[in-house]
């Protein structure tokens, strides 16, 4: 086989095997970083597949932004340290179950679903995206964009206010 | 005339009453509600006697119909025919009555008297309804007032009875309602309708009818305490303040026969014929072993109560019955047991109200203090063992005759079961006499009691010459019912047994 | 055509990893983790679904990309409130946040 | 291009106008106190619903990214009469709050959220309305900062709502995957019910579950509802609720067209389920606010059972419902709102011996209850009539008696409050509670609502003029 | 003349004084109230002679028969079925007619007697509006055109003699015993009514003159319906008979219906002369007389009427020899003649000399109601004069009361058959007529005369001879009013007996003679001295005579003396079973089944609730496992199973 398909190969295995270290680490920091090269191997994914600019935005906002947001709340909750609390055995095996019986079932359907392929090229220039971005008319993303922004101001809004409580009128409650 | 005046007038009053505050003030208004009810009545009673095609079999009169939800084909339509506006002469009758003996009600009795003339207008509104949908919204209507009667001004267990009552009164009309909307879907019209006249015309198929009738049946079957669903009276009756009890027992118990005979029977009459022999034993049942448990009770207004679980057992033992003198002798004997049993309410919460208990056991001798309110207890007792001159002999003689026309064994073995009761009647209503009434003075207190006041007396007086009218001139009542029987009859005659 | 299914299945595997991960992990942050997994391989499901299936049109990069800014906001949002009831009581296992129940 | 802004997207233009109004003053940082605040909010709501009224318009607008038309319109105007309400109702809660605008920010973004999804012919408009009506209500719910059981709900909420959009997204992937696109009339045109289909039919449905807490994706909402400000609980049980409902009702008679038979049976066993479920839970509930919850969820069974008939009546009915739901639930929620102010608890018992001290707002109360259990003369009672009317026409007479039987069980707990407030004795009652001039007008509106929409059959004809 | 006037007349003047002085009695008639009364009552006395005089003597008669006159007639009630309804009427034949002379003579002597009896009690008016209630009540019973309306009055009758019998309600004993009569009557009503369903569905009507001409002609089609249906091998036309004889057998205080009569004694005495004597107690005798035709044509029906009026009039003579309190002797010799009216008709044949028995029977109740109701009230007196109601605690008496001693002797003379006096006549018929109809039931009467007269002259000679006891504080015979009486109806008995009363009174209607064979008057007047003298040598002085006889009887006294146990037999089946093993269940039942289940379905809903607490654990983690089990679910279950 040609050599895209090892190299996909090697990028499935990569995130995958990140991703169940993400999820099964004993500290939280080590997670952290798990979960960063997963993010960055599907990233990779995304070039594998000739989409730079998804590629782009994956590792810009995850990369830069949330993974460090993560980061910096793990300092901030002093956690760093030592081990995270394991899970109960019970819950476990339920949660082993649970999912791998979803993912036999999701795959099963994959399989019998019949996707018939477009030979048609993907043109996905950044220009494009962009001119779709900001167009109004049919195919145009203007309103989810305005909508999105919106989005992330009220998000940004309700996280400082929540986050940036300060505890004197705390003490008055308590008093 | 406008039959929804008979709607409006209580609700007014019940409005009036609102901004007032003192007992005074609110009593005086409710009792001109009352009154004012009462004479609408008797006036449309009059109107009724002369409009000409009353007496044409079924028709109704003094129709009226306004399209309500239009896109689901619900009009509010009223129309009375004479079993109606008997039943509006009992309401009118017995509400005047209640709102006299609660003369004295101090606790809250704003609401008290606005629940109470919301309790009427909701009756008004079902006896006169031909929607189903109206008679429906008012039916429960007139169901969860009595909620809060009897939880805040009843005594006993009141919270459990009165939960119960309410929980086992909408579960019925749940049934009702499931009876309901399969009428409204099968109706072989073109249209779903919930009207009666159109429903009677276009009615079911048989297969469907013997679906839905046991929803209808035994939804407004609990309403009239059919066995085995009959365990809220008890218990409710016997919390409730005297008028919810009045109110309860006199037309609440009445609601259900009324549906049945409206919509169980006349739209229903394959089924009805299917049925009639399950109904027959039901009401058997419950008018001999109603009498039975009521030959042990202790408290008076439990006797009572059951003994109006056996009575009203009459009601739907006639409908059973399918003859048109059964039905029309089990109208006669829902009035009759609407007011004989308010009576018996009336003179219970007077005795209860002086001794400050109900134990049968613990009253002995109050002829020697009491004379008027004791004869009233005695009359309403003669009353309720069906003595000629009274109404509840006419009723029981009319449907047993009713009955006896079938000449089924079931029928007749029916038959005489109930009639056997009337013996286990005489004994336990001459056993409260005998301990209550007669016997030596239970306790030297009582001579301090004073005697019915005028309030009082003017209650029982009502009620016993409605009792007498119907007991001595029973050819009016009848008169009255015959074209609304001989309509569903007819219905009746069309359907195959 | 070989790589779409081989996507696909690299993307339901991730899916189901990260709910594992949602199910397990007592920590709160890491719970969020894992919920920017599940989103990450739902992503890889429409760009994938774009790039093989429908060229003609962008829907699915243009929800990969919104999906990956909302998944912004949400981690802003989640990570201020864990922060918040960290504070309360200086604990995020999930498991001491359950006085609600019953 | 400007002037159909104008026109077709008024109301969400004045809620963008506001936002930023708010926004600027905060950044401005102009204290303001909180009062003026609340009215220029309240005010802007008024023009919001005053704009709203005039109705007659539809359109597209951003390819079909957003279009509107008179049912539309309508469905906004509730869900901003009912937003009003609260914020009416809120007062006494906000008055000394430290971030009063930041709130108003939050919950006028979200229903802004709530516009673009009902306007959404798309299921990524859909999607992002979905998201901003939910992420920022997290917040909202943690807005009593220094209570611990206000953060714990809203983490609850927040990881919920992201599981749930997740799979919801994921049954999305999975559909645009077999059929290319995400615009709801061309899906409606291409779906084939195929295993796929009905897989992501599931997840989106479970995506729609989660927010109108369906059972079984209903858990969260127990808690959420308990931990969350009063306010804030009713406006998640009221108008993010209401909003879904809406579009949850479109989407499944014009998307899911096609596989109606499908879908009509999941919606059976999951209406009967959460009718009973809800029932059940809220028998025995002691808070308040908890037991407001499931009997929310026990409606919601009520009003799946109304969507499962599948007919104008059905939808008309839905609309006529969430209207008369509204009142009901806001004006409970406003007495007890009050009284959490006071007692700074939402126990049952501290409504015992209610109506000595304060009988109108007990009066209101079981009024308001009474129209949840559907009792006549409230407009609750001709609610519930229809849904399940428009359920019977299915002629499937199981579920019809089993959403009779839940009345029941529902009537139950609703008279155990009532009992509460009228029956039982109580030495230390709560004493009378002073109302401010914007509850006030409130509880006016709501009780207005519960006695007037029912008995007057007008409202129901125009949404069915509207529906058919 | 003016029937209808007048008979109606008759109904409405005592109904009235009833209700004026029922409602306003207490509070302005407490003293007047007898007199208004006794005025009522002596109008419609003279109606009802005037009436009996035209009817029998002027223009009753249409060619040899009396026709039967309807007076007054009007429908009451009419039923859905067939023409089937009750009418209200009056009607005028000539055993209702002499039953209106009776019922009016006696009430009358009643009134008058109670005037001084009654005098100091509290509630005198309400007694008088009472009796005015009873008279009203009897009187609508005997001019019944219906045998709906025969019942209606049947069943006022029997409430007024309840209040009356309660009318000392302060006793438990009056309390108890009216109690007993009402029951005993209702549950033989039930009877009555049952019968009257069958007969009047069956012949599709309830007017008397119709349902005789339909059931009693063997054409009809009604006859035939009712011989040839029936149940248990009995026809229904039996059947219904027997039940409508119940209803008569209650009322009239027959074997083993009787119990209540002796008990019946605790009201005021004037009452038990009144009622329990000579009115209420016959109207079972009137009705099958009513009926006569009808029964005549059912063979079986009308032996068992014989019987256990044979029977009756046997078992009632018996216990009367053993017992001691004054009015119960008097209670059970009235069942006794009521036992010979009673077979009278059963061994009657009909019309012409045939009907004898028929006409017997009533003339016995004509001349009965006399006799019967002079020794109530002479009892009356005695008792007004003793205080006491126990023979042993009297003696000696008739040196203070004279007037009472000679008619209560007459009165003896009189029942026990002693020639010329009316029950002499009477008797004899009936003995003439059984000898005609059943020998056995001849020699049971026969003997049953024996021991009439015995017991009666027991009675007489412990009050009025033996030695006298000490009367404490006794305060003379009594006032007028009370003497009077005794003398009026002394009078009847001696004459009564003289009336040819076969001339009015026949079962067709059309007069005979009856003519008495001095052989055939031998055996029964035999039997009765042989009676008064056994009496008279037992009981004229106070000696151990009668202990060593009871003694000598043993067992049989004993049992006699408890009324063969029926009482007791009553008791246990009433209470013991019907009341342990009835009753009791069923209230058991309601509370803990039927109640109970219902509760039980409540408390299991909120049992259930608590179950399912645990799926809100409050863990975040486990609702979104159950949100995804959820999916996983509902996705496989419509994917793999319901498609």
């Amino acid at each position: 086989m040609e050599l895209s398909q090892i190299v996909f190969y090697f990028i499935a295995a990569f995130i995958l095997t990140m991703a169940v270290l993400a999820v099964t680490a004993k500290q939280i920091f080590r997670s952290a970083i798990w979960l960063l090269f997963t993010l960055i191997g599907i990233a990779s994914l995304y070039f594998w597949m000739e989409l730079e600019f998804i590629a782009a935005v994956q590792v810009v906002v995850y990369v830069g932004g949330i993974v460090v947001l993560i980061i910096f709340s793990i300092f901030l909750t002093q956690q760093s340290g030592k081990d995270l609390p394991r899970p109960s055995g019970t819950r476990k095996i339920a949660a082993l179950i649970a999912t791998l019986l979803g993912a036999a079932f999701t795959a099963s359907l994959v399989y019998q679903a019949k996707f018939e392929a477009s030979n048609a090229a993907f043109d996905n220039e950044v220009a494009r995206i962009g001119h779709a971005m900001l167009n109004t008319q049919n195919e145009g993303y203007a309103l989810p964009f305005e909508a999105v922004s919106i989005l992330l101001l009220a998000a940004m809004v309700g996280a400082i206010v929540i986050a940036m409580r300060d505890d004197k009128e705390k003490q008055q409650q308590t008093e | 005339m406008n039959l929804n005046l008979l709607i409006l007038i209580p609700i007014l009053t019940a409005l009036s009453i609102l901004p007032f505050k003192s007992l005074k003030q609110i009593r005086t208004i409710a009792l001109v509600g009352a009154v004012a009810q009462l004479i609408l009545s008797a006036v449309l009673l009059n109107l009724f006697m002369q409009e000409p095609n009353a007496s044409l079999s079924g028709s109704m009169v003094f129709e009226s119909s306004y399209a309500w939800y239009a896109p689901l084909h619900i009009n509010h339509s009223v129309g009375i025919d004479g079993i109606a506006i008997s039943m509006i002469l009992l309401t009118a009758l017995v509400v005047l009555a209640g709102v006299l003996v609660s003369w004295q009600m101090e606790k809250m009795s704003r609401e008290f008297f606005f629940l109470l003339m919301l309790l009427s207008a909701g009756a008004y509104g079902y006896f006169i309804a031909t929607d189903v949908f109206t008679m429906f919204f008012f039916l429960e209507l007139a169901v969860v007032p009595k909620f809060l009667l009897i939880g805040i001004w009843g005594s006993g267990k009141k919270e459990y009875s009165a939960t119960k009552l309410v929980l086992m009164l909408m579960g019925a009309s749940a049934l009702v309602f499931v009876g309901l909307a399969g009428l409204y879907f099968n109706t072989a019209g073109a249209a779903p309708t919930f009207n009666m006249s159109e429903l009677a015309a276009s009615p079911l198929s048989p297969e469907k009818q013997q679906f839905f009738f046991p929803f209808a049946f035994i939804g407004f079957g609990v309403f009239t305490a059919l066995f085995p669903f009959h365990t809220w009276v008890p218990d409710g009756h016997s919390s409730a303040p005297t008028a919810a009890s009045m109110f309860l027992a006199g037309i609440s118990m009445k609601l259900g026969g009324y549906g049945i005979l409206r919509v169980a029977v006349t739209i229903m009459p394959d089924a009805a014929h299917y049925y009639s022999p399950y109904i027959i034993v039901l009401s058997a049942i419950a008018i001999l072993y109603g009498s039975f448990a009521t030959m042990m009770q202790t408290d008076l207004k439990y006797i009572n109560a059951y003994s109006s679980v056996s009575h009203t057992g009459f009601v739907l033992f006639g409908i059973g019955m399918l003859t048109k003198t059964a039905i029309a002798g089990a109208v006669i004997q829902m009035v009759s047991h609407g007011l004989m049993t308010a009576l018996f309410f009336a003179v219970i919460g007077m005795v209860y109200e002086r001794t400050h208990t109900r134990e049968v056991s613990k009253m002995g001798g109050l002829l020697k203090v009491i004379p008027f309110i004791s004869t009233v207890f005695v009359i309403a007792g003669l009353t309720s063992l069906g003595l000629p001159g009274f109404s509840g002999f006419v009723a029981e003689m009319m449907v047993f005759i009713g009955s006896w026309e079938n000449g089924g064994t079931l029928q007749r073995v029916a038959t005489i079961a109930a009639t056997a009761s009337i013996v286990v009647t005489a004994v336990y209503i001459l056993r409260a006499v005998g301990k209550v009434i007669m016997g030596p003075m239970e306790d030297n207190a009582y001579l301090e009691f004073k005697d019915a006041r005028w309030n009082e007396k003017m209650a029982a007086g009502i009620l016993i010459v409605g009792i007498l009218i119907i007991g001595i001139t029973p050819f009016f009542i009848n008169h009255l019912i015959t074209p609304g029987t001989e309509a569903i009859m007819q219905k009746l005659a069309t359907a195959t047994p | 055509m070989e790589p779409l299914y081989q996507i696909l299945i690299l993307s339901t595997a991730l899916f189901f990893i990260g709910m594992y991960g949602l199910f397990t992990r007592r920590n709160m942050i890491a719970l969020l983790m894992s919920i920017e997994l599940i989103l990450n391989s739902v992503n890889i499901n429409f760009v994938a679904f774009n790039k093989y299936l429908w060229p003609g049109k962008l829907d699915g990069i243009f929800f990969a990309i919104f999906i990956i800014t909302i998944a912004a906001a949400e981690a802003a949002i989640a990570i201020a409130i864990v922060i918040n009831l960290y504070r309360s009581h200086s604990s995020i296992d999930v498991e001491d946040a359950s006085e609600l129940k019953y | 291009m400007i002037t159909d802004l104008l026109i077709l997207m008024r109301s969400e233009m004045m809620l963008v106008l506001i936002i930023f109004l708010l926004l600027f003053l905060k950044l401005g940082s102009a204290n303001l106190k909180n009062e003026t605040v609340m009215n220029m909010v309240n005010l802007v709501l008024v023009a919001t619903l005053a704009v709203g009224i005039f109705i007659g318009d539809s359109g597209m607008l951003f390819g079909d990214m957003f279009r509107t038309n008179p049912l539309l319109r309508l469905e906004k105007n509730i869900l901003t009469l009912g937003t009003l309400i609260i914020s009416l109702q809120s007062y006494s809660w906000l008055k000394e709050h430290k971030h009063a605008m930041e709130f108003y920010l939050l919950m006028l973004s979200t229903l802004l959220g709530m516009f673009f999804m009902l306007s959404s012919a798309n299921l990524l408009m859909f999607y992002l309305g979905l998201e901003l009506s939910t992420l920022p209500l997290a917040a909202m719910v943690n807005f009593d900062l220094h209570k611990k059981q206000s953060s714990e709900a809203a983490f609850k909420m927040i990881v919920s709502s992201a599981f749930a959009s997740a799979l919801l997204l994921f049954g999305i992937s999975w559909l645009y995957g077999s059929t290319g696109t995400v615009s709801f009339d061309a899906l409606a045109a291409s779906l084939t019910g195929s295993p796929l289909h009905i897989f992501s039919l599931v997840l989106i449905l479970a995506g729609f579950g989660f927010k109108i807490s369906a059972v079984p994706f209903h858990l969260w909402t127990a808690d959420v509802y308990e931990g969350a400000p009063v306010s804030v609980t009713s406006y998640l049980s009221v108008i993010s609720k209401g909003a879904v409902l809406f579009v949850f009702g479109s989407v499944l008679y014009t998307v899911f067209r096609s596989m109606d038979q499908t879908w009509y049976h999941m919606i059976f066993l999951i209406a009967v389920a959460t009718m009973l479920v809800g029932n059940l839970f809220a028998l025995r509930q002691q808070n308040m606010k908890r037991f407001l919850a499931f009997s929310s969820i026990a409606q919601v069974g009520f009003i799946l059972v109304g969507i499962s008939g599948q007919s104008t009546e059905g939808s008309a009915a839905l609309i006529f419902f969430v209207l008369i739901y509204l009142f009901s639930n806001l004006a409970a929620f406003g007495v007890v709102s009050l009284v959490s102010q006071l007692r700074q608890s939402e126990n049952i018992d501290d409504y015992k011996g209610f109506h000595k001290t304060n009988p109108a707002l007990a009066w209101i109360l079981a009024i308001a209850l009474f129209s949840l259990a559907g009792i006549p003369p409230t407009a609750g009672f001709f609610g519930k009539f229809f849904l399940i009317l428009a359920g019977a026409g299915k002629g499937n007479w199981l579920l019809i008696s089993i959403a009779a039987l839940n009345m029941i069980i529902s009537l139950y707990y609703y008279l155990r409050v009532i009992k509460a407030m009228f029956m039982d004795k109580n030495e230390s009652p709560l004493e009378k509670i002073q109302l401010p001039l914007s509850p006030k007008i409130a509880f006016i509106i709501c009780l207005a609502g519960i006695l007037i929409t029912g008995l007057y059959s007008g409202a129901y004809e125009y949404i069915y003029s509207l529906v058919a | 003349m003016n029937y209808a006037l007048f008979s109606v007349l008759l109904l409405v003047l005592p109904l009235a004084s009833f209700v004026v002085l029922g409602i306003w009695g207490r509070k302005y008639f407490t003293k007047s109230a007898g007199i208004l009364g006794t005025l009522v009552l002596g109008t419609i006395t003279a109606f009802s002679l005037c009436i009996a005089y035209h009817y029998f003597l002027v223009d009753g008669q249409l060619n040899g028969t009396y026709q039967p006159i309807l007076a007054v007639h009007s429908t009451w009630l009419q039923f859905g079925y067939k023409d089937l309804s009750i009418d209200m009427g009056i009607l005028l034949d000539p055993i209702s007619v002499m039953m209106l002379v009776v019922i009016t003579v006696v009430s009358l002597m009643v009134h008058i007697f109670s005037l001084g009896y009654m005098k100091n009690e509290e509630r005198y008016a309400t007694y008088f509006a009472f009796l005015s209630l009873f008279t009203f009540s009897m009187l609508g019973l005997v001019i019944a055109v219906n045998i709906f309306q025969i019942y209606m009055f049947w069943e006022l009758v029997g409430v007024s003699s309840y209040l009356l019998i309660g009318f000392f309600f302060t006793k438990p004993s009056a309390v108890a015993a009216s109690k007993k009569a009402f029951i005993v009557t209702r549950f033989a009503d039930l009877g009555f009514l049952i019968g009257i369903l069958m007969l009047g569905i069956q012949a599709g009507t309830l007017d008397f003159d119709t349902l005789i001409s339909r059931l009693a002609n063997p054409q009809s089609e009604a006859f035939m319906a009712m011989t040839t249906t029936g149940f248990l091998g009995i026809s229904s036309l039996t059947w219904a008979l027997c039940l409508v004889f119940m209803g008569g057998a209650g009322k009239s205080a027959m074997f083993p219906l009787h119990v209540w009569l002796p008990d019946a004694m605790e009201g005021p005495t004037p009452v038990s002369a009144l009622i329990h004597a000579a009115t209420m107690v016959v109207a079972g005798v009137y009705l099958v007389a009513r009926l006569f035709p009808i029964f005549q044509v059912d063979e079986v029906a009308q032996n068992i009427v014989a019987w256990v009026g044979a029977v009756s009039a046997l078992f009632a003579a018996v216990i009367a020899i053993t017992q001691t309190d004054i009015k119960r002797v008097l209670a059970y010799s009235t069942m006794s003649q009521i036992g010979y009216m009673m077979f009278a008709l059963g061994v009657s044949g009909y019309g012409g000399e045939h009907g004898l028995g028929f006409t017997a029977s009533m003339f016995h109740l004509f001349t009965h109601a006399f006799f019967k109701s002079l020794l109530f009230l002479g009892a009356g007196a005695v008792i007004h004069f003793v205080h006491s109601n126990d023979m042993t605690d009297m003696g000696g008496l008739r040196k203070y009361m004279p007037v009472t001693h000679i008619s209560f002797l007459l009165a003896c003379l009189a029942i026990a058959g002693v020639p010329p006096l009316s029950g002499f006549f009477s008797k004899e018929e009936i003995l003439l007529a059984a000898f005609e109809g059943n020998k056995a039931i001849y020699f049971i009467a026969l003997f049953t005369a024996g021991l009439t007269a015995f017991y009666m002259f027991r009675l007489y000679f412990m009050i009025f001879w033996q030695k006298d006891k000490s009367y404490t504080g006794h305060h003379g015979e009594g006032p007028v009013s009370m003497k009077l009486p005794l003398i009026i109806l002394s009078v009847f008995t001696v004459l009564s007996g003289l009336i040819p009363f076969s001339h009015y009174v026949s079962s067709d209607g059309k007069a005979f003679n009856t003519e008495f064979h001095l052989m055939f008057s031998l055996a029964p007047i035999a039997v009765v001295v042989i009676g008064i003298g056994l009496a008279f040598s037992f009981y004229k002085t106070s000696n151990d005579k009668p202990a060593k006889l009871s003694a000598a009887f043993g067992s049989l006294y004993r049992s006699a003396y408890n009324k063969f146990y029926i009482d007791e037999l009553y008791q246990f089946v009433t209470h013991k079973i019907i009341f342990r093993f009835v009753g009791k269940p069923a209230a058991w039942i309601d509370r803990n089944i039927v109640d109970g289940s219902i509760n039980t379905a409540a408390n299991a809903t909120e049992d259930v609730s608590y179950m399912l607490k645990g799926w809100q654990s409050g863990k975040v983690q486990q609702y979104a496992m159950y949100f995804f089990v959820g999916i996983l679910a509902l996705s496989f279950l419509f994917i793999y199973l319901w498609n």
